[in-house]
């Protein structure tokens, strides 16, 4: 294989990274559960720690990116995986109501869609995207973000196009 | 009375008239017959029974298609070209069905004995290629467009291995007349031309299936990516003559096959001479052609355009070409063995 | 390439041989298959062992059952106890997700083997099972709120709604 | 993001295809003009509603923009609106080539919330239903790509499997294809007494014809070859930056498998390999997929062999009502890494959920892979993603 996925025993790697972050960075939490590495940081040094997680400590992969809306403030979740047992999730939570976060594109060119999803759907703007476009929804003539608690939906019955 | 009769049917204007019938008339039935079968092939490759409900068992499917294709609107897209549109269909349709004038049925039974009848089937199925580009240029849509340039190169293509693999039964036979092709394979299945001009058969074969656009060489029509190539807007009765068409020219391809290389309608063996019920030989070669075709249409994947043109220029004109070479100096050098 | 069309041939001759092998379809209409024990057909409602607990009506994720419930004395003990006027199971919604089936306390609601369901219009999908029908096209109950306490439930409360005129599906 | 080079190169063109038709200078001077061809969302081949929007000069590619959302129904927000176990039916919704997967995936994200206990028989069930319906995806995803190379039996080969499986899920679950089987906790109920030997036999009979209907009929054949070959060639760097999981992943080289790398559920006690390639092709993907249909069987043959006894429903609450904080699920998918990330605010509806479905992903390849292939080749490329409409659309 040319790409160097991490070898050997998971025994202490999970440390290791942690250590390799509070190092490098201010983190506002950091714990380490099982295998999981958690990050608390602030937004605008998301793109700084994953560069770290990426360049220095060669974890290859992110999984995904989970916008939730807390009414107020949006908690944003970035799971990284080193595709060998050990998972990195990076929080941060941006204020306001109108968000916007430093993009992670150029680290991770998978976060591509992952972003544009989360700008279609909460509104959260991806600051230096290369093609910061709706995914899903309709591309002009639609200014609603659908996940956002705003967006209220009916449940009720309908029976449009009912004979 | 009955000579009577037949002395008026030689005159012109009735033979004329009796051999336009009898030329539509198979040309249709054959497209019908066909597109049955084929589906019945598919189904039973695919662990299916095909179509099985209209009565009986599923025969006259056909005829409960065309009554559906009749009863279609005949659509045409904003912004065609209506004459070329429309006139497509029937560019493609005649050439299949003005071939069957040259092609020996039975002994005596062949409707014009031309003697330059191989060159007529050349230059007839070249005029294929002109409703391809028609159909695709006058139904102003992309798809169209990109099926009829592939269909005009695919069919000019594979003009070339297809006159090369002919020319070498010329060479055998003396003749351009299918009738004295068919008298030279007499005698014995031994004496069929397709044992010496195996490689020209292959390569007659494989060109065959790329002028009728079928699979693995129906890129024209593509549908995985172009949906439908050069017919994708054509609706109703134009759609269904586009298709009757293609079974028509795949029938004949068969046919012509049989007629060039596998002695027409001459009995396997000499005891089995049935006269001028010799057709019934020529049905069940022409057939077996024909099954293999719809056969390796449900095998086989589809190539691609490079790789057809590969296999088109760098496999099978060399492959005749060499092949014309050999036939040729055989007989210059055993001329009284081929007679 | 020395050996090509090798898999050319194979492949035809795997095709030639699932020519001749036993065809696999079955004539739908004519030919049904004997459904397995678990299957979940459309639903159906045994309305005397019902006790118009109204919890299928709740746990419906789409809103396909509602139910008209009144306090009716219906075992002569003089104690009014709960009893489905009307119950309709609206299919054109059903998911067939059993969710129903699951929490019913007394196994009055099941699946049936039945899956044929269609019909030219929504409302005749709407099945009713009450003596008396109740409207489909009414929420029996508002959407999820968003403010929920974690603890305290709602009392289930009497449905009275208004039996609409129009609906003659029966 | 990715090196350009690779990207422009054309074949029909003697390479710099898109330098030559994106300078503005060379492309008047040259009076190159490109089409617009709209692949989609109703196209004959195109999986599910997806739509392409392709620039092509002349067949080759040069521009290739998905768009999505024909098939979107906000899943997410659905979710938000509906109690946990509500949930599960709407997640077989999602990637309908892989319902039981995606109602597993979520499962152990809501049981990861509550710190629930599953019995080793519901998670050896759970094992057992996500193999059969691996074989169950697996194999139409190879019938697909041949039928859109233009061969149409094997797709009908591949269903007369699928329906032989899914007649064990009808058996077992109760439906056909939206199962709404694994719960929260468990699985809903116990195999039938005669399904194991039934199992059994089903995959001895599969592993009888499958060497016939799936590789001799297709892997030989020189056509399939040389449609395949080299055509969607990506890296292992690539496929990694892509973000691809799953079969796209595992033909360039990359030994990841969440059932190995992040285990779960019962697949520590069962063995199986780890099918890698390392061409990185269409055919590499289709001999992955290949290999990892014989290792379902395997692991469908040990599960059967293995099966503990017990309950099959944990200790599990009758109202659903998990505490305050974050769940996550990921399970291997057919088609990679399914995870879902479910928030809970104490009440009994989710308050968020969110899929990471493979399909979506792994769709982005598309976009960075294709320009420079011919038209046709845009066939065997989706072929390697093999994406399912319901999985990207959410």
């Amino acid at each position: 294989m040319d790409v160097a996925l991490p070898q050997g025993d998971l025994e202490g790697r999970p440390e290791r990274y942690l250590e390799g972050f509070q190092s490098r960075h201010g983190l506002e939490e950091a714990e380490v559960e099982g295998n999981v590495v958690r990050l608390v940081v602030e937004p605008r040094i998301v793109p700084a720690v994953l560069t770290t997680a990426r360049e220095a400590l060669g974890i290859m992969h992110l999984s995904f990116i989970t916008v939730v809306d807390r009414e107020g403030s949006f908690g944003l979740t970035y799971e990284l995986l080193d595709l060998r047992g050990v998972t990195v999730r990076v929080k941060t939570t941006i204020e306001g109501e109108e968000p916007v976060i430093d993009t992670v594109t150029s680290i991770y060119p998978t976060a591509n869609w992952h972003e544009r999803e989360a700008y279609d759907m909460f509104g959260v703007a991806f600051k230096g995207h290369p093609d910061l476009r709706r995914v899903y929804m309709w591309q002009d003539h639609f200014d609603h973000h659908p996940l956002l608690k705003s967006f209220e939906i009916s449940t009720k019955r309908t029976f449009e196009g009912l004979r | 009375m009955i000579d009577t009769l037949l002395g008026y049917y030689n005159q012109e204007p009735f033979r004329f008239l009796t051999a336009f019938g009898a030329i539509l008339f198979l040309a249709l039935n054959l497209a019908a017959i066909l597109t049955m079968s084929e589906r019945k092939v598919a189904g039973y490759i695919q662990g299916r029974f095909g179509p099985n409900r209209v009565w009986p068992r599923g025969l006259l499917q056909p005829a409960a298609d065309v009554v559906k294709l009749f009863t279609k609107e005949n659509l045409s897209p904003r912004g065609s070209d209506l004459w070329i549109f429309l006139g497509a269909p029937i560019a493609m349709f005649i050439p299949a069905a003005t071939i069957w004038l040259v092609v020996p049925f039975a002994p005596g039974l062949v409707i014009a004995d031309l003697n330059i009848a191989i060159l007529f089937f050349i230059s007839i199925t070249s005029i294929g290629a002109l409703g391809v580009i028609m159909a695709g240029y006058g139904s102003r849509s992309n798809f169209s467009l990109l099926g009829a340039l592939r269909g005009a190169g695919q069919l000019i293509s594979y003009e070339v291995p297809l006159i090369l693999s002919l020319l070498g039964i010329t060479i055998l036979s003396g003749s351009m007349s299918l009738v004295d092709v068919v008298d030279a394979q007499a005698g014995g299945f031994w004496n069929w031309y397709v044992w010496f001009q195996l490689p020209m058969f292959i390569a007659f074969y494989v060109a065959g299936i790329a002028e009728v656009k079928r699979i693995p060489f129906d890129l024209p029509e593509g549908e995985s990516e172009i949906v439908g190539g050069f017919m994708v807007e054509y609706s109703g009765m134009t759609w269904a003559l586009i298709q009757a068409s293609e079974f028509a020219l795949m029938g004949l391809m068969s046919a012509v096959g049989v007629t060039l290389f596998f002695g027409g309608w001459q009995p396997p063996l000499e005891f089995l001479d049935l006269g001028i019920f010799n057709w019934i030989w020529f049905g069940l070669k022409t057939a077996l052609i024909m099954f293999t075709f719809l056969w390796i249409r449900w095998t086989l994947p589809r190539l691609r355009m490079d790789q057809l043109m590969d296999l088109g220029w760098k496999v099978l004109v060399p492959l005749t070409i060499l092949w014309l070479f050999v036939t040729a100096g055989v007989v210059l050098v055993f001329p009284s063995f081929f007679g | 390439m020395p050996q090509v069309g090798q898999g050319v041939l194979k492949g035809m001759g795997i095709t030639l041989k699932h020519l001749f092998e036993k065809k696999i379809t079955r004539q739908y209409p004519e030919y049904k298959r004997e459904l397995p024990e678990r299957s979940r057909g459309l639903l159906t409602v045994d309305m005397d062992r019902c006790i118009a607990c109204l919890q299928c009506m709740r746990v419906c994720p789409d809103h396909c059952i509602s139910i008209e419930m009144q306090k009716r004395d219906i075992d002569g003990s003089g104690k009014p106890k709960p009893y489905a006027v009307g119950f309709v199971i609206d299919d054109s919604r059903c998911m067939y997700c059993s969710l129903c089936v699951e929490v019913c306390p007394v196994n009055c609601i099941y699946h049936t083997e039945e899956f044929e369901a269609q019909a030219y219009n929504r409302l005749e999908l709407a099945r009713q099972f009450g003596e008396r029908p109740v409207d489909p096209t009414v929420d029996p109950k508002p959407a999820i709120k968003k403010k929920k306490k974690a603890t305290a439930k709602k009392a289930p409360r009497t449905v009275e709604r208004p039996v609409s005129e129009k609906d003659d599906a029966a | 993001m990715l090196e350009k080079e690779r990207v422009v190169e054309s074949a029909a063109l003697g390479g710099r295809a898109t330098d030559r038709l994106t300078n503005p200078y060379v492309r008047d001077e040259f009076g190159l003009e490109t089409i617009d061809l709209n692949v989609g969302p109703q196209h004959p081949a195109m999986h599910g509603l997806l739509r392409l929007i392709v620039e092509l000069d002349g067949e080759t590619i040069v521009r290739c923009d998905p768009v999505m959302g024909y098939l979107h129904r906000c899943q997410e927000k659905i979710a938000e609106n509906r109690m946990y176990p509500a949930v599960i039916p709407m997640t077989d919704r999602l990637d309908y080539f892989a319902n039981m997967h995606m109602e597993h995936g979520y499962c152990l994200a809501v049981e990861d919330l509550m710190g629930l206990e599953i019995p080793p028989r519901a998670d050896a069930i759970r094992v057992l239903m996500c193999e059969l319906m691996r074989l169950a995806s697996h194999m139409p995803s190879i019938g697909f790509l041949m039928l859109e190379l233009g061969a149409f039996t094997p797709i009908l080969y591949a269903f007369r499997e699928r329906e032989r499986i899914q007649n064990i899920f009808e058996a077992v679950t109760g439906a056909r294809m939206m199962f709404h089987y694994i719960r929260i906790g468990g699985v809903k109920a116990d195999l039938p007494v005669d399904i194991p030997e039934k199992i059994w036999e089903y995959v001895e009979s599969l592993e009888a014809n499958f060497e016939r209907d799936f590789v001799d009929l297709i892997q030989g054949n020189e056509i399939f070859q040389t449609r395949t070959r080299g055509i969607g060639k990506v890296t292992q760097k690539e496929a990694i930056e892509m973000g691809l999981t799953g079969p796209p992943l595992r033909c360039t080289g990359v030994d990841f498998d969440v059932r190995v790398d992040y285990p779960y559920s019962w697949y520590p006690n069962v063995t199986f390999d780890v099918i890698t390639d390392t061409e990185g092709d269409a055919e590499a993907a289709y001999r992955v997929r290949i290999g990892e249909i014989k290792q379902s069987i395997k692991i469908v043959k040990q599960v059967l062999e293995k099966m503990p006894e017990g309950a099959v429903m944990g200790d599990v609450p009758r109202r659903i009502r998990p505490p305050e904080g974050e769940g996550f699920g990921k399970v291997e998918s057919p088609r990679g890494e399914f995870a879902v990330h479910v928030v809970s605010d104490g009440s009994d509806v989710p308050y968020r959920v969110h899929y990471r479905d493979p399909s979506f992903v792994n769709m982005q390849f598309l976009q960075e892979i294709l320009p420079g292939h011919y038209l046709p080749d845009l066939m065997p490329i989706m072929g390697i993603v093999d994406p399912v409409s319901g999985g990207w659309d959410k």
